[in-house]
C-alpha cells in the first residue's frame, strides 16, 4: 500500500510536471499561471499522498498551507498595473 | 564532537547588553517614534560607550576574554558571545565613532517642531541604533550563523542610510549595495552550508579544533571570504562603495566608512587565523594581499582623480581596505610564536582603528565644508578655511593619518606593516604602502590646498556651522592623530582570549 | 489588523454563531483534542469570528437548512460531472470541443450571493464565468456552446436562490 | 482490510487518471479559457478522488476531516483562481487585442 | 633634565604654540608682526645649550631631543636665517592677502626645519623632516600663480617621494635594531650588522640627497625655489636643504669606513656640481641661478662627506656641517639681497648691492678671507690628493662662473626708480645676515677644523682658495660670448623629460578611470566576483 | 550508492547556478532580485541536505540545519522585500537600472 | 528505482529555474519563480524538512510571489528584456557558474562518514523544555539570539522600506493593494478565506510548539490573509504613522526581548528558560512575534507610504 501511495505520488509529480509545458509555451501569462496553479493543487494533493504513506501527518499541513494560499497567485496576478485607473487619484507614476 | 567549553565568565552579561541596548533603543524609537528618536538614541549612546568600555575594562582586568553562553546552551548547538582583546577594541572604537557621530548629527536630524514625526530623524536613528547592534554582535558572535544574522542586520541598516535624501543616484546605489551585499551574504552562507555539512558545527571554537584541509573546507573558505570581501569593497568588488558612501548623508557616510566595511573585514580575518585550518596556505594568504595592493594603488589613483570631495574619501575608503588584507602574509610569515604577537597584527588592527578615526572625521569635515559652501567640488572650494576653519584643520589632521604620516596612528599602523613586509621580504607590499602614502598624500593634499586658497570675490559661506559640531570632527582627527603614541610593538591587550597557534 | 467597528448588534446573533461554531469545528479537525488545545481554540475560533463579521456581516437572512443540505450534496456531484465532463473532452483524440462566451444575465443582486453564485458556476460543468465587471449580464466561458447552457444555469440559479431562503442579499458594497 | 486498501487504489487511481485528464486538457485545449476550465475542474475532482481515497486511510476520523477541509479549500481556490485568470484574459485581450 | 631642555623644547613649542594661537582671530591678524620672535629660542638654545639625549616625553610620546656640536652649529645658522628673514617677511609681505596662511606654513616649516637638527630618535626625526618638508609646500606654492603652482605640485611630489625612501630606509635600519624606536645613532650602529644595510644606505642617500637636490632628483630645486617670495626662497634654498645635509650626516655610518659608498657618494656630489654650474649658466633669472647654484653647492656637501666616509675620516659630520652651515648664510644672504636689489634703483646699485654681493657670491667660490675660504680649507683634507682633491677645486671654479653670472643678472633687477632704496629695516636684517656669514665661520673655524686661524691665512691656504676663482674669471671672460649664445636650458632641466611624459600619464590616468568604470559595472564586478571565488577556494586546495 | 539527500545536493548546486547566472547578467533589477532568491533557495536546500543527512536521535532530519534556513527564508524575504521597495523607487526616479552614471557627470551638492 | 522521483523532481525545479531565468518577460519570470517555489516545498518534504516545507509553501508561494507580481504590476510596461549582453560575456559567466556549481556538487556527492550533525545534542536537551518540536526549539532557545537578531532584521527592513517613502507622504498610507478590476470572485474569497486562514495560522503557531509548523508559518498565513483583504479592496493599507501598528510591529521583539532579559531574575541569564515554565513563555514568545511577523510582512508588500496621512 505504501508503495502503491508513493507511486502514485511519483506519478502524480510528473503529470503536474508535464503543466509546465503549458507554462513554457504560454502563450499569455494567464497560461503560465495555470501551470503554477496546477502544480499548487497537484503539490496538495502529492503531500497528502506522501502524508498518508509515510505517516508523517504534519505533511497534511503543507497541503492545508498549498490549499489555503493556492489562490493567491491568480490573485496577485491580476493587481493593479501603473496607468490604470486609480479611484483615490494615487496614480503610480 | 569535541566540547567547546565555553563558560560565562564574570561581567558576561555585558556582552549581552552590548548587543541588545541598541535594539531596545531603536524599538523605543520605532514605537514611540514622536519627536523623540533623538532624545531617546541620546539616553542609549552613552550607555552603550559605558557598556563597550565596562567590557573592555573587564578584558584587561582579567587579561582573559569575557563569555557569555546565552542561555546556557552550550555551543555548538548553543550560542555564546565573546570579547577578546581585539573585540574589545573594536567595540570601543565603535562605541567611540558613533557617539561622535551622534553629537555631530544631533539637530541635523531632530524633528521639525511643526511636524510630529519626520522621516529622516525616526529613520536615521533607528539604524544608527540597529547597526550598533549589528556591529557589536559581529565582533562577538562566536557562530558562523550567528554572524550571517549579524552581517544582515549591518546590511540591512546601512543600506537604507545610503539613500536617505531619495536622489536618485542613492537609490541606485543603495540598490547595488545591497544586491551586491546579497551575494555576499549568500556566498557565506553557502559557505556555512557546506561547513556544516562537513563538520557539523559552525562554532568558530568547535571548527578551529576539527577543521583540516579537504575540499568541503577549501570551497567554502573560498566562498565565505570571498563573499566577504564583496562585502568589505575590496578591489575589484568595490563597485558599490563609492556611490554608496559618496550620497550618503555625512553623518551616515563616516560611519558606513568607517565601521560598516571593517565588519566584514573583521570576519575574514577571524575566518583566516580562528577557523581556517593551520598552519594558513601562504598562496591565499598572498592572493588577498595583492589585491589589497591592487586596492590600493587603483583606488588611490582614482580618488586623486574625483571631482567631487565626497567621492574622493570614498574612494580612499577603498584604498585603506587595501592595507588592511596586506596583514595576512605578513603575519603568517613572521616568526612571532604567535600571530597576535606579530607586529603585522598589531599593525593591521591599528590601521583599521586608526582609518576608522581619520575617515569619520574626514566625511564629517567633509559634510560641514559642503554645509558651509553648498557644494562639494574640490576645484572649488577656495575660501573653505574662511567658512569652516577647524573643519579643514581636521581634515588636515584626518588626512595626516591616512598619508601615514607621523606622529598619526595611520603613520605607525603603516610602519608597523612596513617593518613586518620589510622582515619577511614582502617587497610587493612595501611597495605598494609606500606608494599608496604618496597617492594619499597627494589626494589630501589637493583638497588642502584647494581650501587654503583664497576665497574668490563674492564669496559666501551658505550656512552657519554650530562650533561644537566642528569639534567633533576635530576631536576624531586629534584621537586618529593620538593614536600615533601606541607603542611600536606588539600591543599585547589586542592579543588577550586569542589562543595561540599550534 | 484593524476591525472597523463591524456591526456589533449582530455579533451575537444567530449567524455570528454558526460561525463561530464553524471555525471551532475546523480547529477540532485541525489538531488532536486536549483541554489546551481547545482553549486555544476557542480564541482562535473568535478571532476567526470577529474577523469573519467585520468582513462579511451576518445578514438577517435565514438560510434554508434543508437547501443548504441539498446543496452540499449536490456539491461533489457537480464536481464529478463538471470534472468528467473536462476529462471526456481532453481525452477524447478528436477533442471536441465549441468554445466561446455566451452571457447570462442573472437575477441574483449584486454581493456576496451573487459572487457565491459565480464561484459555483465555475464548478459547473463547461462553463467558466469570465466578465470582468460586476455587471447583471454576466460573460461566461463554455467549452461547448453546443450545450443548453443557459438553461442550466437558470435552474442552477432557482436553487441557489431556494437555499438563501428566496431572499437577497441587502448588505453591499458599493465598488 | 484489503477492501479498504482496494478502495483507496481505486479512487487514488481514478484521481489519477483525472489529474491526467487535466494535464492533458491543460496542454491540448486551444486557447487559454478552455485550459482553465480543464485547470479548475479535471484536476479538483482529481484531487477529491485522491482526498477520498485517502480518507479510510487515515488513523482517525478527525484526520481525515482535515483532508476534507483541504478539499474544500482547493474547491474554494479553484473556484476564485479560475473566474480570476478569466477575467484576467478578458483585460488583457481589452488592453492589447493583438494578444 | 627641566633646565637643561628647556630651550630645545621650547625650540619647537614655541613656533607650535604660534601656530596654534592661531586659532584666535586677534592674534591671527597680527602674526606677521611676531614671526621673527619664532626662531628665536632655536638660537638661543644653540647658544646656551650643549649636552647628551634629553628625553622629553614619557614612554609612549617617545620625543627624545639632543644637540651636539654638528646640531648646534646648524641650528644656530638656521635659527639665525629664520630669524632674520621672518623680520625680512614681517615688513615685505605686510598687507598682502594670505599674509596669515603664510605664517602658518612658515611656522610650520621653521618647526621641521630646527627639528631635525635637534631631535635624536628616529620617529621623531621622520615627524620633523616630514613636517619641514610638507609644510614648505605651502611657502613654494604662496604666490598663486601658475609657475608656483607647477613648481609645488612637482616639489611635492618628489617630496613624498622622498619621504617614501626616506620611510622605508628607516624601517630597513629599524628591522637591525632593538625596540620600536631607537636612537638614530643606536640604529646607525647596528647597520653595518644588517643583512640590509646596502638597501638601507642607498635609500637614505637617495631620499636625503632628493632633499639636498642631488642629481637626478634636483629638478624640483630650481623650480621652487625661486617661485616663493623672497624671504620664503632664503630659508628653502638656506635651511630647508639642510634637513638633507643633517640626514646624511646622522644616518651614514660615517664613522666606519666604507670606500664603496663614499666614492659612490663623491662622485654624484662632484657631478651633481659641475652639472649645477653648467645649468645655472644658461639661465637669466637671477634666483634660478642662485637655484642652480644651491644645487652645485649640495653637490659639494654631498661630495664632502662622500670623502669622508670612504675613509672613515673622524670629523667628518662637523666638517660637513661647518660647509654647510657657511652655505646655509651665505645663500640665505643671497637670497635676502635679490629682494634688496629689487628695491633699489641703479643710483645706490653699486654700492647698496654689487659690492656686497659680489662677496658673498665669491664666497661661494671660496674666496680668500671669507667663509667659503674657511669651509673649503677646512673640509680639504676630506677629499685627500687624489682627483677628487683637484675636481672640487675645480667645483670652485665652476662656482665662480655660476656666481660672476649671476652678479651679471642681477643687475636686471635694479628698481626702475633711479632714486630708489630699500626700507632701512630691511637693509638692516640683510646686513645682519651677510655680517654673520663672514663673521660666524671665523669664530667656529678653530674649533672645527682643528687648524689655528692663522692656518686660513697662509699664502699656500691663500693660493689655494685664489685660484680657482682666478681661473673662473679667466674661463667668465673667455666664454661671455660663447655662453650668452647658448641654448637656455629650461628651468629644472630634465623635467621637461618628464614634462614630455604628462600627457602619458594622464593617458594612464583616464586609462585608469575607465578601466573603474568598466570594473564598476555589475555584470564586470560579479564575475570578477566568482572569478575569485573559484579562484581562491582552488588556492586553498590545491595552493600549498 | 547515491542517495536522495545527494540527488538535492545536485539540485543546490544547479539552483545556485542558475541564481548567479541570472543575477549576473540580467540587466533589471527585479529580474537580479528574482534570481537572488533561487541562489538563496539552493543555499538553503544545500542547508537541507546537510539536515537530512543529519537525521539521528529519532530524529528524521536534523533540526539545527532547519532552523537556520527558516531564519534564512526570512532574511532572503526582508531583502526581497527591501530590493523590490528600492527599484520601485528607482523608477519614480526615472532610472531603470542600476548601472550609473559615472559619477563626474552627477554634480548635485553634497547632502 | 526509489530516486526516480526524486530526480523527477529535482529535474522539474532544475528546469522551471532556468526557465525562470532566461524567459524574457519579468512577470512570466516571476510565475517561474513560484512554480519554483512550489515544487521546492515538495523537496523539503521529501528531505524530511517539513518545517521549511511548511515555510517554503507560505513564502514561496505567497509571500514572495505576491510580493513580485506586485512589484510587475507597479513596474511600468518595458519592451522585452534581452538576457544576453554578449555572446563572450554569458558563455564566460555560465562557465564560472558551472565550476561554481560543480565545485558544491563534489562536496555534497563525497558525504562525510558518519554525517556531522547536531541532532543528539538537540535531542539529549529537548527534554528540559517540554516542546516537541526540535526545529521550534532550536529556533526559540538554542538559538534563540539569531531568531531574536532576525526578528530585528524584520523590523529594519521594515523601517528601510519605509524610508523610501517621500518626504510629504511621511505617515500616510501605502499605495493601495487593489486589483486592476474589481472582481466579485476576489471579493467572495476575501470574505470566506480569512477567517479560515485565522483559525490555520494560529493553528500553525500553536501546534507548532510540539509538531511542524511554527511562528514564521503561522504569521506568513495570517499575514497572506490581511494582504488577501487588501487586495480585494475591504481594507485599505494602514497608515504607517499608527500607533497600533507600530505597536503591533515590536510587540513580537519587545515580548521576546523582556522574556530573554527576564532570564536574569528567573533562570540562568539572557535567554534562558526556567524549565517549568518554559514551554508558556516560549508559546507567548511565538505567539507575539506571528502576530508582528504577520503585520511585518503585510506592510513589507505594501510598500513604503504613497499619500500623505489624513
Amino acid at each position: 500500500m505504501i508503495d502503491f501511495l508513493y507511486g502514485a505520488a511519483a506519478l502524480l509529480l510528473l503529470l503536474t510536471g508535464l503543466g509546465l509545458a503549458r507554462m513554457m509555451w504560454g502563450p499569455a501569462p494567464a497560461d503560465r499561471m495555470m501551470a503554477a496553479q496546477l502544480l499548487g493543487t497537484g503539490g496538495g494533493a502529492i503531500a497528502l499522498l506522501i502524508a498518508t504513506a509515510s505517516g508523517i501527518t504534519a505533511i497534511i499541513d503543507i497541503a492545508l498551507v498549498l490549499a489555503l494560499l493556492a489562490a493567491f497567485a491568480a490573485v496577485a496576478l491580476t493587481l493593479g498595473e501603473p496607468g490604470t485607473k486609480q479611484p483615490d487619484g494615487q496614480a503610480n507614476p | 564532537m569535541m566540547p567547546a567549553g565555553y563558560a560565562t565568565s564574570e561581567g558576561g552579561a555585558l556582552l549581552v547588553i552590548a548587543v541588545m541596548l541598541p535594539i531596545v533603543g531603536m524599538i523605543a524609537i520605532f514605537a514611540l517614534g514622536l519627536r523623540r528618536a533623538e532624545r531617546i538614541a541620546f539616553i542609549i549612546l552613552p550607555g552603550g560607550l559605558f557598556i563597550a568600555l565596562a567590557i573592555a575594562a573587564e578584558v584587561a582586568r582579567t587579561g582573559a576574554a569575557v563569555t557569555y553562553v546565552l542561555g546556557g546552551w552550550q555551543p555548538p548547538l548553543g550560542i555564546a558571545l565573546q570579547a577578546d582583546g581585539l573585540s574589545a577594541t573594536l567595540m570601543v572604537l565603535t562605541a567611540l565613532i558613533l557617539c561622535a557621530v551622534g553629537l555631530f548629527a544631533r539637530g541635523t536630524f531632530s524633528t521639525p517642531p511643526d511636524m510630529s514625526e519626520a522621516r529622516r530623524p525616526m529613520v536615521f536613528w533607528t539604524l544608527m541604533l540597529g547597526l550598533w547592534s549589528a556591529l557589536n554582535t559581529v565582533f562577538l558572535g562566536q557562530d558562523l550563523f550567528n554572524l550571517f544574522v549579524a552581517l544582515e542586520l549591518l546590511t540591512f541598516s546601512a543600506v537604507p542610510l545610503v539613500c536617505l535624501d531619495g536622489r536618485r543616484e542613492t537609490v541606485q546605489a543603495a540598490l547595488r549595495y545591497l544586491l551586491f551585499a546579497l551575494i555576499g551574504s549568500v556566498f557565506y552562507l553557502l559557505g556555512a552550508a557546506l561547513l556544516y555539512g562537513a563538520y557539523g558545527t559552525l562554532d568558530m571554537a568547535g571548527l578551529r579544533l576539527q577543521a583540516h584541509y579537504n575540499p568541503a573546507t577549501s570551497v567554502a573558505l573560498g566562498l565565505m571570504i570571498v563573499g566577504l570581501m564583496a562585502k568589505a569593497a575590496l578591489f575589484p568588488l568595490h563597485l558599490w562603495l563609492p556611490p554608496a558612501h559618496a550620497g550618503a548623508p555625512a553623518a551616515a557616510s563616516a560611519v558606513l566608512s568607517a565601521l560598516v566595511v571593517k565588519a566584514p573585514f573583521f570576519l575574514i580575518l577571524r575566518l583566516w587565523f580562528d577557523v581556517a585550518p593551520q598552519p594558513g596556505n601562504q598562496l591565499a594568504a598572498q592572493m588577498l594581499a595583492w589585491l589589497g595592493i591592487f586596492s590600493i594603488v587603483f583606488c588611490s589613483i582614482i580618488a586623486l582623480r574625483q571631482v567631487r570631495l565626497k567621492l574622493m574619501i570614498a574612494y580612499s575608503t577603498v584604498a585603506q581596505i587595501g592595507y588592511l588584507f596586506l596583514v595576512f602574509p605578513l603575519v603568517m610569515a613572521s616568526d612571532a610564536p604567535s600571530a597576535w604577537q606579530s607586529i603585522g597584527w598589531t599593525g593591521g588592527v591599528l590601521q583599521l582603528v586608526s582609518h576608522a578615526l581619520a575617515k569619520a572625521s574626514m566625511f564629517l569635515a567633509a559634510g560641514l565644508i559642503a554645509e558651509a559652501l553648498g557644494h562639494d567640488r574640490i576645484d572649488n572650494l577656495n575660501g573653505a578655511v574662511t567658512a569652516v576653519p577647524i573643519s579643514v584643520a581636521a581634515f588636515g589632521l584626518a588626512g595626516l593619518s591616512l598619508m601615514g604620516l607621523p606622529p598619526s596612528g595611520g603613520f605607525v599602523a603603516k610602519l608597523m606593516l612596513l617593518t613586518a613586509a620589510t622582515e619577511t621580504a614582502n617587497w610587493w607590499i612595501v611597495a605598494a604602502i609606500l606608494v599608496g602614502g604618496i597617492l594619499a598624500a597627494s589626494y589630501v593634499f589637493r583638497v588642502l590646498g584647494r581650501a587654503m586658497a583664497a576665497p574668490k570675490i563674492g564669496f559666501k559661506t551658505l550656512a552657519h556651522i554650530p562650533l561644537y559640531r566642528e569639534l567633533v570632527v576635530l576631536g576624531l582627527a586629534i584621537s586618529a592623530v593620538v593614536l600615533g603614541f601606541v607603542p611600536l610593538q606588539p600591543f599585547a591587550f589586542l592579543g588577550i582570549g586569542r589562543v595561540g597557534l599550534p | 489588523m484593524s476591525i472597523p467597528a463591524a456591526s456589533m448588534h449582530s455579533i451575537f446573533n444567530h449567524g455570528t454563531a454558526a460561525r463561530f461554531g464553524a471555525y471551532l469545528a475546523l480547529w477540532i479537525m485541525l489538531i488532536e483534542f486536549s483541554v489546551t488545545n481547545f482553549a486555544v481554540g476557542l480564541l482562535a475560533a473568535a478571532w476567526a469570528t470577529w474577523i469573519s463579521v467585520s468582513l462579511l456581516p451576518v445578514s438577517n437572512r435565514q438560510f434554508s437548512p434543508i437547501g443548504l443540505m441539498r446543496f452540499a450534496m449536490r456539491l461533489p456531484w457537480q464536481a464529478l460531472v463538471a470534472g468528467a465532463d473536462v476529462a471526456r473532452r481532453a481525452i477524447d483524440p478528436r477533442m471536441p470541443l465549441q468554445p466561446g462566451l455566451i452571457t447570462y444575465a442573472t437575477r441574483i443582486e449584486s454581493g456576496p450571493g451573487r459572487d457565491a453564485f459565480r464561484a459555483l458556476m465555475s464548478l459547473q460543468p463547461g462553463t467558466l464565468p469570465a466578465s470582468v465587471g460586476d455587471s447583471d449580464a454576466m460573460l461566461i466561458h463554455c467549452l461547448d456552446t453546443r450545450q443548453p447552457v443557459a438553461a442550466q444555469l437558470a435552474a442552477e440559479e432557482a436553487l441557489f436562490a431556494q437555499i438563501t431562503g428566496g431572499g437577497r442579499t441587502r448588505s453591499r458594497r458599493d465598488d | 482490510m484489503i477492501l479498504v486498501d482496494m478502495f483507496t487504489m481505486a479512487a487514488v487511481g481514478a484521481g489519477m487518471f483525472f489529474f491526467l485528464a487535466g494535464t492533458v486538457g491543460l496542454l491540448r485545449f486551444p486557447d487559454t479559457l478552455s485550459r482553465l476550465h480543464a485547470l479548475t475542474k479535471a484536476d479538483n475532482l482529481g484531487f477529491g478522488f485522491i482526498v477520498l481515497g485517502l480518507l479510510p486511510q487515515s488513523p482517525d476520523v478527525l484526520s481525515g476531516l482535515k483532508l476534507v477541509v483541504v478539499w474544500l479549500l482547493v474547491q474554494l481556490a479553484a473556484a476564485t483562481a479560475g473566474q480570476l485568470i478569466a477575467q484576467f484574459v478578458g483585460l488583457e485581450r481589452r488592453r492589447d487585442p493583438a494578444a | 633634565m627641566m633646565d637643561s631642555g628647556l630651550l630645545l623644547v621650547a625650540t619647537l613649542a614655541f613656533p607650535l604654540a604660534m601656530v596654534v594661537a592661531c586659532l584666535h582671530p586677534a592674534f591671527y591678524a597680527r602674526i606677521l608682526t611676531w614671526l621673527p620672535l619664532a626662531a628665536v629660542p632655536g638660537l638661543l638654545a644653540a647658544l646656551f645649550e650643549r649636552g647628551d639625549s634629553i628625553v622629553i616625553a614619557p614612554a609612549p610620546l617617545r620625543l627624545t631631543l639632543a644637540l651636539d656640536e654638528v646640531g648646534a652649529m646648524l641650528l644656530g645658522g638656521a635659527s639665525l636665517l629664520w630669524g632674520a628673514a621672518g623680520f625680512y617677511a614681517s615688513i615685505s609681505m605686510c598687507g598682502r592677502p594670505g599674509a596669515g596662511r603664510f605664517a602658518i606654513w612658515w611656522l610650520l616649516t621653521l618647526t621641521g626645519s630646527l627639528g631635525v637638527f635637534i631631535v635624536a630618535d628616529m620617529t621623531s626625526f621622520y615627524l620633523v623632516f616630514s613636517l619641514a618638508s610638507l609644510a614648505a609646500y605651502g611657502l613654494v606654492s604662496f604666490e598663486g600663480t601658475a609657475r608656483a603652482q607647477r613648481a609645488g605640485f612637482v616639489y611635492m611630489a618628489l617630496a613624498l617621494l622622498g619621504e617614501a625612501l626616506i620611510l622605508l630606509g628607516f624601517v630597513m635600519l629599524v628591522t637591525a635594531a632593538p625596540g620600536g624606536n631607537p636612537l638614530i645613532r643606536d640604529a646607525v650602529a647596528m647597520l653595518p650588522d644588517s643583512p640590509l644595510e646596502s638597501p638601507a644606505v642607498l635609500l637614505l642617500i637617495l631620499g636625503f640627497g632628493l632633499k639636498m637636490g642631488l642629481l637626478p632628483l634636483h629638478v624640483w630645486m630650481p623650480l621652487a625655489h625661486p617661485v616663493a617670495p623672497v624671504p620664503a626662497s632664503a630659508v628653502l634654498s638656506g635651511v630647508i636643504v639642510k634637513a638633507g645635509v643633517i640626514g646624511l650626516i646622522r644616518f651614514l655610518p660615517l664613522e666606519v669606513p666604507s670606500p664603496d659608498w663614499g666614492m659612490a657618494l663623491v662622485g654624484l656630489g662632484l657631478i651633481t656640481a659641475f652639472y649645477g654650474v653648467l645649468v645655472g649658466l644658461t639661465q637669466s633669472h637671477a634666483k634660478t641661478i642662485l637655484a642652480y647654484s644651491t644645487v652645485s653647492q649640495m653637490g659639494v656637501v654631498a661630495a664632502i662627506i662622500g670623502g669622508g666616509m670612504t675613509t672613515g675620516a673622524p670629523h667628518t659630520a662637523v666638517l660637513a656641517a661647518f660647509y654647510a652651515l657657511h652655505h646655509l648664510l651665505v645663500k640665505g644672504a643671497l637670497f635676502l639681497g635679490v629682494g634688496i636689489a629689487g628695491a633699489t634703483g641703479r643710483r645706490h646699485y653699486v654700492s647698496f648691492v654689487l659690492i656686497p654681493m659680489a662677496l658673498l657670491s665669491l664666497s661661494l667660490a671660496g674666496l680668500p678671507f671669507t667663509s667659503g675660504a674657511l669651509a673649503k680649507l677646512a673640509t680639504k683634507p676630506l677629499f685627500g690628493d687624489g682627483v677628487s682633491a683637484l675636481l672640487a677645486s675645480l667645483s670652485a671654479a665652476g662656482s665662480t662662473m655660476l656666481m660672476l653670472h649671476f652678479l651679471g643678472r642681477l643687475q636686471l633687477l635694479a628698481n626702475d626708480d633711479h632714486e630708489g632704496i630699500p626700507q632701512r629695516p630691511l637693509m638692516l636684517v640683510w646686513a645682519v645676515v651677510a655680517g654673520a656669514s663672514f663673521i660666524v665661520p671665523w669664530a667656529l673655524f678653530a674649533n672645527v677644523s682643528g687648524y689655528a686661524l692663522a692656518d686660513a691665512i697662509q699664502p699656500d691656504a691663500l693660493w689655494a682658495a685664489s685660484w680657482p676663482i682666478l681661473l673662473g674669471a679667466t674661463l667668465t671672460l673667455i666664454t661671455t660670448r660663447f655662453i650668452s649664445r647658448m641654448p637656455t636650458v629650461p628651468e629644472g632641466d630634465i623635467i621637461v623629460v618628464l614634462d614630455k611624459l604628462a600627457p602619458l600619464v594622464m593617458r594612464i590616468g583616464s586609462g585608469i578611470d575607465r578601466t573603474d568604470e568598466v570594473l564598476r559595472r555589475w555584470p564586470v564586478a560579479s564575475i570578477g566576483l566568482l572569478s575569485l571565488a573559484i579562484a581562491f577556494g582552488t588556492v586553498l586546495q590545491f595552493g600549498r | 550508492m547515491i542517495g536522495t539527500a545527494t540527488v538535492y545536493g545536485l539540485c543546490a548546486s544547479g539552483l545556485v547556478a542558475i541564481g548567479l547566472y541570472g543575477l549576473v547578467l540580467h540587466p533589471t533589477p527585479l529580474r537580479k532580485v528574482i534570481a537572488f532568491n533561487l541562489l538563496g533557495s539552493g543555499t538553503f536546500v544545500l542547508f537541507g541536505v546537510a539536515a537530512r543527512r543529519g537525521g539521528a536521535a529519532g530524529f528524521l532530519a536534523d533540526p539545527v540545519p532547519q532552523a537556520m534556513v527558516i531564519t534564512g527564508i526570512v532574511v532572503a524575504f526582508a531583502s526581497t522585500a527591501l530590493a523590490v521597495a528600492l527599484l520601485l523607487r528607482l523608477q519614480e526616479t526615472g532610472a531603470s537600472s542600476i548601472e550609473t552614471t559615472p559619477p563626474e557627470q552627477q554634480d548635485n551638492g553634497a547632502s | 528505482m526509489t530516486l526516480l522521483p526524486d530526480l523527477a523532481l529535482v529535474l522539474l525545479i532544475l528546469t522551471a529555474a532556468v526557465w525562470t531565468v532566461a524567459v524574457r518577460d519579468r512577470r512570466d519570470a516571476v510565475i517561474g519563480f513560484i512554480v519554483v517555489g512550489l515544487l521546492l516545498s515538495l523537496a523539503w518534504v521529501r528531505l524530511n524538512a517539513v518545517d521549511v516545507a511548511l515555510t517554503e509553501a507560505a513564502i514561496g508561494g505567497g509571500a514572495t510571489g505576491l510580493l513580485l507580481l506586485r512589484a510587475c504590476a507597479r513596474l511600468v510596461p518595458r519592451p522585452a528584456e534581452s538576457v544576453l549582453p554578449h555572446p563572450a560575456m554569458w558563455i564566460l559567466t555560465g562557465l564560472l557558474c558551472s565550476v561554481i556549481a560543480a565545485g558544491l556538487a563534489a562536496i555534497v556527492v563525497m558525504p562525510v562518514e558518519p554525517p556531522a550533525t547536531l541532532a543528539p545534542e538537540a535531542a539529549a536537551n529537548m527534554g528540559e523544555l517540554g516542546l516537541g518540536n526540535p526545529v521550534t526549539v532550536v529556533l526559540l532557545a538554542y538559538r534563540a539570539l539569531d531568531t531574536l537578531l532576525e526578528k530585528v532584521v524584520l523590523v529594519l527592513a521594515l523601517i528601510g522600506v519605509w524610508t523610501l517613502t517621500p518626504e510629504q507622504f511621511w505617515g500616510g498610507a501605502p499605495a493601495s493593494l487593489r486589483a486592476q478590476q474589481s472582481s466579485g470572485a476576489l471579493r467572495l474569497l476575501a470574505q470566506v478565506l480569512p477567517p479560515v486562514g485565522v483559525v490555520i495560522g494560529v493553528y500553525l503557531v500553536w501546534n507548532g510548539a510540539d509538531h511542524p509548523g511554527g511562528t514564521f508559518q503561522g504569521g506568513t498565513v495570517l499575514a497572506a490573509m490581511w494582504l488577501l483583504v487588501m487586495m480585494a479592496d475591504l481594507r485599505e493599507p494602514p497608515e504607517i504613522r499608527l500607533h497600533t501598528l507600530r505597536l503591533l510591529v515590536i510587540l513580537g521583539p519587545v515580548v521576546f526581548l523582556v522574556a530573554g532579559f527576564a532570564g536574569f531574575w528567573i533562570a540562568n541569564g539572557f535567554l534562558s528558560y526556567p524549565p517549568a515554565f518554559a514551554k508558556p513563555i516560549i508559546v507567548i514568545v511565538e505567539a507575539a512575534l506571528a502576530l508582528s511577523i504577520a503585520v511585518i510582512l503585510g506592510m513589507l508588500v505594501a510598500g513604503p507610504a504613497a499619500r500623505a496621512p489624513r
